[in-house]
């Protein structure tokens, strides 16, 4: 039924979903946390800082990016010098761009959600002796577990769907960088359709299974 | 050593004072006063200036303070500050590497709710878990904000008694309205109000304005010999020889005993004929405004002051005056 | 009044540069949409409001042609097909052969990519690394944010300073066609299509990286 | 008419009682017992089965149940909920069109804090705020879930006043866990436990057994002619003749007082020259368990019977015996 | 300096964020209450269908948005039997189009944000006389402000970032569904960097302007 090419897609799909997914929470929850609890100016720049990818249509991200990650700019010529290898048309370039462009979608969720933690909790908690990862998990985490299912599943699903960012930095390589939006959009460039709507439909599926797994465990 | 050496500029007090190691300091005050700031200070909760030191450690010193957590103290919070979703027993020993406080959990009542998640519990358990959390906390010093409100007589009994014995461990500062409680407990007592923080032991404030302003009356607290109980009673003896005798399972400490003015009527001659157990002979020091509806009598017992509040009507017609030697029929007492 | 077209994003430019002398000699305006070939058929399919197509190559117009009827579809540039690289190098094989990674557009979607494609294999086995863009004017930009140093491109594409290039047109055995198809039949429909299939326009195609249509095709 | 008719299914004390219109009603019971859930569904705030009518009102019927806004009740929970963005001001008066309550927001001692929002007030200016906005509504019946927890001694007193004044608008239903605040405001009792819930008068359930376990010892409630104030004192003139005298500001209302058995002492004759301004003369009914400590005597006066806690010591000392008169001084009393 | 159809097509996408944020608000705020508050196989149902979306390309959610508004297809037939005209390449049709696409991202932050409001404030609200609407703005509103405005940003922005839909059911027409972001990815395709980079920088400072905004005002 699926050929090889269009698995090979979905998997990478998936693989890169998990990747920045997990990537992004480590880097959203601490974000999120300062972004709430400081008053700082600093604190409100950054605030602004993470919600502006937003208003970029994802494809010209994706052209940002691509000056970004050339050798002739500084990041490029760093992370080359550095590991010897080029960001764009890579996995690693990939989770870097869907990173920024979720970013957002993750500190956003987490952040409302952190704002309307009980803070006498925490100081109880910090009397009682728990440690700062300790708080994390036993107040924080699971006071504020709708947040976390909102962050993650906007970021998860965010970036499954991603396209526009992959298409431009990606390079559409099998196997490395053709994710199934791609393989989907293609599709529907050729006017495929048949193979767009069966593609589509086990995105879906793949999609209803892990939102069930969530939200499924989030209301017991 | 001492225990807290307390001097905070940022408090409109401006408390300046030092409390004793241990025992059990009872802060009184107004609500609104300060007195939930003032602990909230002690836990480094909130930032001041100032000084604040505990045994040899340096807890504030200017505005360099210790973090909360370093400060190693039980807190309980006005409001209980349970985990909502944790059972009983993990709010309990939240944090602390301890195994189940069993005679605690039973003394508290808390045995058949150890398995049930803190969100289910009635406001008084919810307060009982607390008390549990923060009595059981292995740290050098325990903070009480109001921690027996909202629990039946019976309960509250049962608490004081647990915090009375923590008191012998460790300082406990304990925040209550309550006289009975502070009574039971108090061995020092600060007594606050908007502007002032004044500190002391229980036997030398227990007239203090701040304190008479909130209950209405008088009290008096007796010390004295403690002789073991027999037949049915514990007996203090006074300075000058007079005994109190006390009657039931609660034994006098070597405390004393507090005895509210309006527990104590005076008579002329001593009465053969009535229940009044302990009558003794006392001589009047001063009668207060004996015109007023009522009056608060000072009376010399030995070394030892009791005072009495009659109605006015009385003292006009017994004629009683200053100097007069009269019989003190003492009808309810609290052990403390 | 004003005429609705559907550019594949390839020709755009080109058309931009017409566009003046048209509106200037019937008084027409042009209202200039670009996209994807595939995505503007898409949209056609499904009841666009365009009234000629101008396709990057012939296959949509055939597509569309089959569905929707009409005039048949006609060519009206023709593309040329450039290697170009900073690599130097003295001939095309070559280069290919000792370039690490070389992009084309997606061969399944544009016309310059399928020629590309071709005369790759004919070279196979290549030991690059293929880049595929989602059109051909992604190729340009990956080669000027330096991610890409040889890039087959559109003639139309081809960066003046590139140091290395080669067209290759010539080599390819069919021509790369871009066709329009009439959506919606109306006089001003007919005087933009004279007007872009006469000699004049077609001559002036060649600087704009195309080769004027055979009279013949 | 009647005040609520209660049948619920749903509470494990399967509640089956009629409350009357007006008066407070007060609501007794141990922690966890199950008061605020009863609460709750008089307020209709969870799904219960049953039968609740109001007046002529069904609130519900089987599972049928009327919105808790159409009950039209001000209710004051367990916890204060403050809108904590809103001032102090703007929370009393939420949901309600009316004026700031002056008299309220005064006797509350609220007035410098109107301004301030509920986010910055102490736990009892949280209380103070809820008790205020409760008593404000312009409902048909009132809620109190402890009510005067977190307040000092001062603030109780004002705001059992206003509970009261509050009971005779309309009835009002009180949680309390303090005997003091029960004898000040109660009209009508409920006496809970896990399993019961009974309810009465006052009067009648003084010496429940359910309440003597909270306090420890037995009250006696007195009634009679209430003669006004004449130099200094209130009278109440019961049905024997014979006078209890009141001094102070607080006048004796028709209610009646209350004694706790603590305060009543027994001598065999009149002392004439003592302070004790209330020795009535008694006839002993029983004597209760003269061997134990302590034993509780009732006493007959006229057709009410008073209680004395005494010693078994006294007991055995004075020779008391049933159906012997003797004399009951009476030292303090709970105007009710 | 900017030229007429540029500046047309910031408008265009300021109008349409504009519209579209207010439209989903409107939708998402009853929406993610009663996702929140019920559990009912329904509630989770939908739950995992608004979510959908997100994991598509923006672009096959175009397409099959364009489907939809096709007049063969039910939709958009009764919608043309209604209307007189046609949902694609309108402006209406780009509406609809960026709801369905934001609508995970209004209705999330504002369902983690219900989740953690304590209750109990709103049984007093009703007890008090207050009716929903009064519930909601003087009790929910103010105490759930972070979720709102969090959920604002997230729908106002990714509307104007909007992009991959747009581009399928709108047609790049000037004026009337040519916005900001399609116009900056035509400059990038046109390898017009210059006017892509003005009109990046413009739509940034929009951003900036709306976010200190709102961000201004909500730690006041
Ligand atoms: N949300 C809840 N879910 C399940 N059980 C509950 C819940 N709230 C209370 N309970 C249980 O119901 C019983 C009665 O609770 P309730 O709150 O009515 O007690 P209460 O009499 O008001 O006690 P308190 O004086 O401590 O406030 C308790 O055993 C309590 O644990
Ligand atoms: N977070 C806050 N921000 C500003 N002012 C506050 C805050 N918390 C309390 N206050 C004010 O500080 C004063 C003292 O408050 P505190 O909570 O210490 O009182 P308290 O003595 O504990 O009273 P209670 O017995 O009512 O709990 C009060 O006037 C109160 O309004
Ligand atoms: O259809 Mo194009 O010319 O590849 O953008
Ligand atoms: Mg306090
Ligand atoms: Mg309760």
């Amino acid at each position: 039924m699926i050929d090889a090419a269009a698995l090979a897609a979905i998997v990478l799909s998936l693989k890169l979903a998990a990747v920045s997914t997990t990537l992004l929470l480590l880097l959203a929850i601490p974000l999120a946390w300062w972004l709430q609890a400081s008053t700082s100016a600093l604190a409100r720049a950054s605030e602004i800082l993470v919600a502006l990818p937003l208003v970029l249509p994802p494809t010209v991200i994706g052209f940002y990016l691509l000056l970004a990650f050339s050798p002739h700019q500084w990041p490029g010529a760093q992370w080359l010098a550095l590991t010897g290898s080029s960001l764009a048309f890579s996995f690693t370039g990939l989770v870097i761009g869907s990173m920024v462009y979720s970013l957002p979608f993750v500190v956003q969720p987490l952040q409302a959600s952190f704002a309307q933690l009980d803070k006498g909790l925490l100081e109880m908690a910090e009397l009682q002796g728990l440690n700062r990862w300790q708080q994390f998990a036993q107040v924080v985490l699971p006071l504020c577990k709708q947040g976390f299912a909102g962050a993650f599943v906007l970021g998860f699903a965010h970036t499954l769907g991603e396209f526009g960012v992959v298409l431009m930095i990606g390079g559409n390589i099998p196997d490395e960088t053709r994710v199934a939006s791609i393989a989907i959009f293609d599709a529907v460039e050729q006017l495929d359709y048949a193979a767009a709507h069966q593609l589509s439909l086990i995105m879906l599926a793949i999609a209803v299974v892990a939102l069930l797994a969530i939200y499924g465990r989030k209301k017991s | 050593m001492n225990g807290w050496h307390i001097n905070l500029l940022t408090l409109p007090q401006q408390p300046d004072l030092t409390l004793p190691t241990e025992g059990v300091t009872v802060l009184f005050g107004q609500s609104g006063c300060g007195k939930t700031r003032l602990l909230r200070a002690l836990a480094g909760l909130d930032p001041h200036r100032g000084n604040i030191s505990f045994r040899q450690q340096r807890w504030l010193s200017g505005t360099q303070t210790l973090a909360p957590a370093a400060r190693k103290l039980g807190m309980m919070f006005q409001e209980s500050r349970l985990l909502p979703h944790k059972t009983v027993a993990d709010n309990i020993v939240l944090g602390q590497s301890i195994p189940l406080p069993a005679q605690l959990i039973d003394a508290l009542d808390l045995t058949h709710l150890l398995h049930t998640r803190a969100n289910q519990l009635s406001g008084g358990e919810q307060r009982r878990v607390a008390l549990a959390r923060t009595l059981a906390h292995q740290g050098q010093a325990i903070l009480l904000d109001e921690p027996l409100t909202g629990l039946d007589a019976e309960r509250k009994r049962n608490a004081l008694a647990l915090i009375k014995a923590a008191g012998k461990e460790k300082p406990v500062i304990m925040v209550t309205h309550q006289l009975d409680e502070l009574l039971h407990v108090a061995d020092h007592l600060m007594l606050m109000d908007k502007t002032r923080l004044c500190d002391g032991q229980l036997q030398a404030l227990i007239n203090h304005p701040l304190l008479v302003q909130q209950r209405g009356h008088a009290f008096s607290i007796l010390c004295g010999e403690v002789k073991p109980s027999a037949n049915g009673f514990s007996t203090l003896l006074l300075d000058d020889g007079q005994q109190i005798r006390l009657v039931g399972k609660q034994h006098i400490t070597e405390r004393g005993i507090a005895i509210d003015a309006r527990d104590v009527s005076i008579a002329l001659t001593r009465a053969n004929d009535s229940s009044i157990l302990n009558i003794v002979k006392v001589r009047i020091q001063s009668l207060g405004d004996a015109d007023a509806a009522y009056a608060t009598l000072e009376l010399a017992l030995g070394r030892q002051t009791l005072r009495a509040l009659l109605s006015g009507h009385s003292i006009r017609q017994l004629g009683l005056a200053p100097g007069q030697w009269v019989y003190a029929q003492i009808k309810g007492t609290v052990q403390i | 009044e004003s005429l609705r077209l559907a550019v594949a994003s390839n020709f755009r430019p080109a058309l931009a540069a017409l566009a003046p002398e048209f509106t200037r000699t019937t008084g027409i305006e042009l209202v200039i949409s670009s996209g994807a070939s595939g995505q503007l058929a898409t949209q056609i399919l499904q009841g666009a409001p365009f009234d000629i197509f101008l396709s990057a190559d012939d296959h949509y117009p055939a597509r569309l042609h089959s569905s929707l009827g009409g005039d048949l579809p006609q060519t009206y540039a023709q593309g040329q097909l450039w290697l170009v690289s900073r690599t130097a190098a003295n001939d095309w094989q070559s280069l290919l052969r000792k370039s690490d990674k070389i992009a084309l557009a997606n061969p399944a979607l544009a016309p310059y990519g399928a020629a590309a494609d071709t005369l790759m294999q004919s070279l196979a086995p290549l030991s690059a690394t293929r880049v595929t863009a989602a059109n051909i004017a992604q190729v340009r930009q990956w080669y000027d944010a330096g991610h890409i140093n040889t890039a087959w491109l559109a003639g139309s594409l081809v960066p003046a300073d590139a140091p290395t290039r080669f067209n290759l047109t010539a080599q390819l055995h069919a021509p790369i066609r871009q066709q329009l198809l009439v959506i919606k039949p109306s006089p001003r429909s007919t005087q933009f299509i004279t007007f872009l299939l006469s000699p004049d326009t077609q001559r002036q195609l060649q600087p704009l990286g195309y080769d004027p249509v055979n009279a013949d095709d």
